[in-house]
């Protein structure tokens, strides 16, 4: 609809000046604590902005300060510099410490997206709690994904763009060893021959249930 | 469990045994199922988890779960399920294979198991790679005084003519029942004004309009004159009646007179 | 204390080339919750930086800039360029009635006027609030109207342009009377039935003054 708006009034208004739009994508984000889409900036800029255009020079303005502009997935942030983090007051926010098992679903998501909750625990070899799953969702740092379409139609989870924000990555593909672990084949599904026991079966039940009740949720 | 070790720890000879049969347990606990326990006791081989020796971590594994049966430690069915896997992969790994068998032969078996071993070892690796990285609100930061954007809320307020006279309505409404209290008040009863008329008949010696015998308060307000003028009017006609006054009106919708009667 | 610390300590640490306590400040300010003092500032990076003069050159570099380095009584912020502050709003429009209040005021406005805050009260039989005639004035459906000869020479309120436009009436008088009201089936707290006689009559009069009101209002 904006851009509907954009190509027809294009010709009445003139889009401001580069520099304006830069300043003004430095102030948007400036003010916000979370980082800010494309389409978002140019919402709140004058029609005809290119925020994206905008957005180069501004990385380039800020590169080797003491604040630089990060992109966070599709979505851009200003944020320290990383080598100044000693100067920081901690007392922010002391993130709520993760078990073992959390932090491992965790990166097993990140590097397996989309992934079921029947592959992490052959990954693991262990069932995954349901809280291990909740508590993550609810710091918002994974999300369901599509369903698989295998039988049952399984939902999978991803990372989000918190996610991405919280460990600095400007995507996914961005994540530590990513490479390696692909090339070494670490990241296959590889089903287990035959006889092998599946682990964490004891949980199926659980499984079902949360599929269950997403069925509804995704179907579309 | 714990109740079971305590049971047993007297039947250990030295402190040696009884440290270890109580790592063992707080192990068993710690472990994060049976892949871990293999994981674990891989490292004792010591060697890369590709050139692992499937048959040997076998063997590992079923010793610690006889040590742990032993103990009388009630190992999850996750364990002995891998146990009694582990024990069939250790026979097809060492009898020659048999062609008439069908699935996937012992080789296959171990080398996805050592797959499983080296994923979820690379998987924690990832993991701890990834925690390391730095982070926001530790190593970097966000905007400290957000400006949020200001939503303003532009409310506009909009209202019907319908909404308007039945607002009007509602308050000529409640009008109308004012009256139907304070009426009670409005109303000046025959009794109240024969009462008054009886006092004030003596001073009246020439014809004197009925309506200077209203009371105070009820000359101006038309619902109370009303009423007064009608119970003035009705105990002029009951004092006539009594004989005490004279009443007259020269024509109609003229003033009506009285004047006490001597 | 910090001074104190400093003076000893200068000769063991080297303070940090300006440019990089330009950096220090700029990562400071931008994160810190609050707007920090030099003092502040200065405790928080190496010993021997000197904040003050770090803050002046930040505040050239921003100079211009989407986001200014502001002075806030005697701290140090980084705020929005104050001719950006337009991108920090987002106008939603809503639409919502008017409250009960507002429109019985409104009504005995239109009915009455002009009509004077104390005749309002008299009508409603409660106090009309300050918020409520502010609201009608801000909205230009009202306005003052002239002052009433009677002591303390109250001022008025009268219906605008705007109001008859918005309720698509040529002029106040338009309005039904009560009797229309009525057979409109807008008024329906019929009092219980023969309780008084002169009800009806009473009606009548409500009426006349009305009229009679209007008349006096839109002679000239």
């Amino acid at each position: 609809m904006v851009d509907d708006v954009d190509s027809e009034e294009e010709s009445l208004f003139e889009a401001p000046p580069m520099g304006e739009q830069e300043r003004m994508c430095e102030a948007i984000l400036f003010a916000t604590t979370e980082p800010v889409t494309v389409r978002e900036l140019e919402s709140r800029m004058p029609h005809g902005s290119d925020a994206a255009e905008a957005l180069v020079h501004l990385r380039k303005r800020y590169e080797g300060r003491g604040v630089n502009l990060v992109k966070v997935g599709d979505a851009w942030a200003i944020r320290t510099a990383s080598d100044l983090g000693f100067l920081m007051q901690r007392e922010t926010v002391e993130t709520r410490k993760l078990s073992r098992a959390a932090i491992e679903t965790l990166a097993i998501i990140a590097y397996h997206q989309p992934v079921t909750r029947a592959e992490i625990e052959e990954i693991r070899g262990v069932s995954v709690s349901r809280g291990t799953v909740d508590q993550l969702l609810e710091m918002e740092w994974i999300r369901f994904g599509r369903r698989k379409m295998t039988p049952g139609r399984p939902v999978t989870f991803v990372v989000t763009q918190i996610f991405l924000d919280h460990f600095g990555l400007e995507n996914a593909r961005d994540l530590p060893g990513l490479k390696e672990l692909r090339s070494a084949g670490l990241l296959e599904n590889r089903p287990p021959p035959g006889s092998m026991p599946q682990l964490g079966e004891g949980d199926t039940d659980a499984e079902e249930q949360t599929s269950e009740g997403q069925n509804e949720l995704f179907e579309d | 469990m714990s109740d079971n070790t305590y049971d047993n720890v007297s039947s250990f000879d030295n402190v040696a045994d009884r440290m270890a049969a109580e790592a063992l347990i707080v192990d068993v606990d710690g472990f994060e199922g049976p892949l871990d326990l293999l994981l674990m006791l891989s490292r004792t081989q010591k060697v890369d988890l590709r050139k692992i020796s499937v048959l040997e971590l076998a063997k590992q594994y079923l010793g610690f779960v006889e040590k742990a049966k032993a103990l009388r430690i009630e190992l999850a069915a996750d364990y002995l399920v891998m146990a009694a896997w582990l024990a069939f992969l250790k026979s097809r790994l060492l009898l020659p294979p048999d062609p008439t068998e069908e699935g996937p032969s012992g080789e296959e078996l171990a080398a996805h198991l050592a797959f499983q071993l080296e994923r979820l070892q690379a998987m924690r690796e990832a993991a701890a790679k990834l925690m390391a990285r730095d982070r926001l609100g530790r190593d970097f930061f966000a905007r400290g005084i957000p400006e949020d954007v200001t939503r303003i809320k532009r409310v506009t307020y909009t209202a019907t003519l319908l909404d308007l006279m039945q607002g009007y309505a509602r308050i000529r409404t409640k009008d109308e029942f004012r009256p139907f209290v304070m009426d009670r008040d409005a109303v000046f009863t025959l009794e109240q004004a024969l009462e008054r008329m009886r006092g004030l008949i003596g001073f009246a010696g020439t014809w004197t309009d009925i309506s200077s015998y209203l009371p105070d308060g009820f000359t101006t307000d038309p619902a109370r004159r009303r009423s007064a003028t009608a119970s003035t009017f009705a105990a002029s006609l009951e004092l006539v009646k009594e004989g005490k006054v004279e009443i007259r009106q020269s024509e109609e919708f003229a003033p009506i007179q009285v004047r006490r009667k001597d």
